[in-house]
């Protein structure tokens, strides 16, 4: 069940000002419509995980962690390791999150982070057999939104892609179908990075990186994953708007030419 | 997205299942399908079978979430457990739970909300049969439903996925070319004028091929409204003249 | 937790006319009291499912699916395949149908449907065994009203036994207690069919085949399943009133008398 | 019901507990054991032992749940994880939801609900050993908790099952019956009103098993209905008088 | 989540007249301070269960029944059985419980008659392998108040530790890691025995063995968990007041001067 | 509490991290952390990650929580998947339920509850990085995040765990003393007007040590004390003064 969001949260007194703001092309922030705020991405942070990251974007504040197991492979895909991604939209976070299991809205945000990776095929999921058909590495990827003010794909997609990067795994081995798991680790095997490029609509206005009141003015949003070829590997149009079809091409053009400045702020590939 | 050795187009450029790259599956559309409902619609798309039941607009259950100046859009879309070659669990998974979602944001900028302030709108997609594009198709139909509901709306919204598969651009990937293509990108528009409402993406596309995936949707979009029309014809002759009006 | 239902859902007028239609023998749809709707089956409706039957009675409609797996028997029943039937009331099907887990009403429903079929042995549970004690034939049916116009017993009754007449199973071999699925399939085993006949007591009238608004004019409801023999093989009552022991036996002869109706509209046994 | 080689009757027409065909296990009931609820009793049939609570007529919580003309039963049955052979997990099964909803149907006739409008009167009931048979004794039981808590009634509710073993009837089966045997009826009835309000079977029966059913149902009624008197006699003479007096 | 606890159920007189009988030394029921009100423990009471105990502590009520299976251990103690506690506040037992899954008040419950059980090594679990790391029997104790007349917490220590007291395991083998359960039972081997004193704080006065209405009107509660070397197993504070160091002492020397007397009521160990 | 053969204490009688028995680990607090929340605080003791944030007061949701005469506090303890060695599930567990109960009633004697009737404050914590003592160290932030907010308090509370390896009571137990030690006893008080607040242990512990746990926890408590005070001072100067006013 999907209802449709409670409109009046932003005064329209203050989408005026925006859009003023805009008309001018200026934002509140002092920022131009396709600059990011400004980004840290801090790795290692969690000790107990394999790999971690946690990551401002302005105010905006998120961190994943990366835990690992060894688990059985899907039935369709015997011969590849498991990514799950999972976001707890924790209360922590903001006043509008809920405590309790997650809504739509961390769903869409951890399955869009998934599709990304998955479909840039960023974790080479297929080094990760241990034995074929039975036993896999399954890397588990928990998005944790700290303090919620606007843009949580992409600043979930560098904590995310970060603290993959980030992530040493056991060395295992496997005799007579038994799987050991050594204390020596090593980094897990990437074959490419991911970012998230996030661009909201504002009447007719294309907003790179909004924050959170520039997405409460927002009519929509479209959201381009970038591998490191410069590609699309993702694309999530969201909100309760419409785009004009130019409007997704240039939004396209945006995220191409940003993706490199974010592509900077992540950590090298290991071996690299 | 999987690559495999599976040839999914042959020497001659066609599809596993015959079809041209450009080819739509074979389309049906039915409208007023089911008595209790207030609009209704049933769609065939190749092997897909989807039902679509539209309640309201109605009292919103539970009050609290009605809105003071426009009606809010209630949207279900779920798979029954034979509708898929493994049983599915009848509770809804993550998926079901993010295509509620953005089907619902597909259908709303089509819908004259401020027609129908404080009340609800319900939208109940059952997919009976899966077979690749569900979610476009469960598109069309809710259209189809609203509209047969007398639900004033702007416009229909059709929808159908660009996929790729064997390194170039095919229109509506069945089950299989879903799972063994290199992309899907489904996309909704209101066909008249002419915005889109769904747009996503799996897979890995060239910066071009997102433009000529474009170019390449607005055919069979055109032909989808016309079945979404002669559908909502076919029992209310009345309705169909509303929409036209407004094209 | 079960709790009352609303009474107030059918207006006291509504059912005046009702009952002073009965007094004089007439239904609003001008059936006899035992008579049933319409009865359409259509077999082999969801290609996807091992078996499927869509089936209208009058404008009540309902579509049951059969899948099939291999798994476990239960502890206490290792030489028999598991049979399990399960029913979702779909919001799409009436107003009343709320969306989420399964209520009372529709779990009542599937276990009547399940206990019938048991009872009777319709499927033969026996023969789907694979690996005695360890892995056997789940037959998994369920059942989905699409439209709800009364009477969902009997139609769902008609649906599950047609999909499962229509339920054709892998052929399996066991080779060193693996489980070998093959491409070939060959017809469910089935050692009976089952009907069943719910009649609803207005006042002092029973009534076949109640339509939505009877059943909510009813005081209480009767089911019987039966199986070819013309035995009963399943009896429920519903409904928050009480019946006299002469009603509910004269409900048994007319079950008995309308079951042979419903048979000619099932398709027959595989084999026979 | 599955059928097996298990001799449930022997030669001599006894049963594995060594009960004639037309015996009930030894009843016992007490009322008023509990003294938070405003109602309660504790049956023992056979091996079962079942404890039920009436709480109220109370304000009905939730309040939507109210109705205008008459209270709402709340029913619960439950069985303690330990009250079985393989422990049972405290979550409600899918049978145990069923029960609840047919335990309180059984009830509700013989009620006069339209005494207690906008009220709600809750019904728990808990067992804490099960032996074949729980749901016709916590019915029993559960009328003479409704009674304890001094709700009017039309007529108490008595309840027992008649089975199906060796290819006869037999009273009351206990679990080891019920889960051998061949079929299982339980029935509920207002002993003095002589209706029907709670009617169920598994198993297979012939149509003339059927009212040799009631027949058979009959004496063992009376002796429940006298017990349930007995029980609330022991502890209210006052209620059981009012009980009466509607005879 | 938790929230804090609804104030006003207990009128403000009534808890004035609680007070006034403090200090005097008196409470409503005539016991004195460090008393308890009258115990009765029968053991044996289901027969379905391996161990059972249905305790009476004045006009409350608690029932434990003990279940056995063979299971897995957990992965951290691959050579103890597992002690798994449960309590549900079952709406039969008080107008404030309300149906549905254990809330935090039961969840505690469960926790500290389990931690007082496990810190004092009660049931020996080291004896409970089967087969080392991969099959153990698990002890499932489920505590089920059936009437809520105040200290829950000691009357279902009280039952647990009973019903453990009373539990016969079956006797099993393992022939090639296979494990075969007899008909055949013998004792549980239990340890030591454990008892739960609770005494709650209302203004200065420390009460043993408080009333439901004690309860309420009391500012917090303290229990010791107490070994049969009288050394303490055991602390858990409840509710929304706070201590004097000094109390918490003297609350001590009460729970050490009355545990005897609870052990009385105690059956013996196996054995001894 | 597993005894095992693993030396908790060595012969210089120094424990596995090299701190001495009365010896606190590393304390890291930080005020006003958050943008969104009204307080917040983070803090690290030794490995542990911590970060806490303060809701209100605000209106009661749901509505018939609020109490008429004072502020209603919820209060949830959630630890992260990846805060410890085992990935934990994100619903809450048995463990987490207690502890979000337990930190709630180690705090509410220290709020003027009654300045805010009608109202709810929020106390969300979310560990980060779990190693032993996140309960003592949970309820040490979330003072400091309470006061942060600008709530009205009688004092902070400040806590820290007691512990018993080989056989000795030593303060402020890590993750691998808290596994495989005889004993852990997590105390919080009020410093300055000296209450307990909360008080729970695992493990067997003679009588006396329960006295000597008090005595060995006080000077722990003191310096936990300044880190808060220093930490609030830090960014709030006022809202300092104003505990200070109290002490």
């Amino acid at each position: 069940m999907s209802e449709s969001k409670s409109a009046g949260v932003l005064s329209l007194l203050k989408r005026e000002v925006i859009l003023a703001g805009l008309r001018k092309g200026e934002r509140e922030d002092g920022r131009s419509l396709t600059e990011y705020r400004e980004i840290e991405v801090k790795t290692g942070y969690v000790g107990k995980a394999e790999g971690s990251a946690l990551v401002s974007l302005g105010d905006t504040k998120v961190i994943a962690g990366v835990k690992v197991d060894v688990g059985t492979p899907f039935p369709d895909t015997p011969n590849m390791g498991v990514q799950i991604v999972n976001a707890e939209f924790i209360p922590v976070a903001s006043p509008v999150f809920e405590p309790g299991p997650p809504g739509e809205d961390a769903i869409e945000l951890a399955r869009v982070i998934d599709r990304g990776l998955r479909s840039a095929e960023a974790v080479d999921l297929e080094s990760l057999v241990l034995v074929p058909g039975s036993k896999v590495w399954t890397i588990f990827v928990d998005i944790y939104p700290l303090d919620h003010y606007g843009n949580l794909i992409d600043a979930s997609g560098l904590a995310a892609m970060s603290a993959l990067l980030d992530t040493k795994l056991p060395v295992a081995t496997v005799e007579e179908g038994e799987v050991r798991v050594s204390e020596e680790k090593k980094p897990l095997p990437i074959k490419t990075r991911v970012v998230y490029v996030t661009i909201a609509k504002i009447e007719d206005f294309l907003v790179v990186d909004p924050t959170f009141e520039e997405e409460l003015a927002a009519d929509a949003r479209i959201t381009y994953a970038v591998n490191e070829d410069l590609n699309i590997c993702g694309i999530q149009k969201g909100g309760s708007g419409a785009f004009r079809v130019k409007e997704l091409l240039d939004a396209r053009d945006i995220a191409l030419e940003v993706a490199p400045k974010l592509f900077e702020k992540l950590p090298g590939k290991p071996g690299a | 997205m999987k690559n495999s050795n599976i040839q999914l187009i042959d020497e001659s450029g066609k599809r596993v299942d015959g079809r041209y790259p450009n080819e739509m599956r074979r389309l049906r559309i039915e409208a007023g399908v089911l008595k209790n409902a207030d609009g209704s619609a049933y769609i065939e798309l190749g092997n897909n079978k989807i039902i679509v039941a539209v309640y309201g607009p109605h009292e919103s259950t539970p009050k609290y979430l009605a809105e003071p100046d426009r009606a809010v859009i209630r949207c279900r879309y779920s798979m029954a457990p034979f509708s898929v070659s493994d049983r599915k669990s009848p509770s809804p998974s993550r998926r079901e739970v993010e295509l509620s979602m953005v089907i619902r944001q597909a259908l709303e900028p089509a819908v004259f909300l401020n027609e129908y302030p404080r009340t609800m709108i319900d939208v109940f997609i059952e997919v009976l049969e899966a077979d690749g594009g569900t979610r476009t198709a469960s598109i069309t139909a809710a259209a189809v439903a609203l509209a047969d509901a007398g639900i004033a709306m702007r416009d229909l919204v059709s929808a159908i996925a660009i996929g790729k598969v064997g390194g170039r651009l095919v229109v509506d990937l069945n089950g299989l070319e879903d799972q063994y293509g290199e992309g899907d990108m489904p996309i909704a528009m209101m066909p008249q004028l002419n915005y889109v409402t769904l747009f996503q993406a799996d897979g890995v596309f060239t910066p071009q091929e997102i433009e000529d995936a474009f170019r390449m949707v607005a055919d069979p979009i055109k032909k989808i409204y016309r079945e979404q029309k002669r559908a909502l014809k076919k029992k209310y002759v009345d309705v169909v003249r509303e929409v036209e009006k407004s094209e």
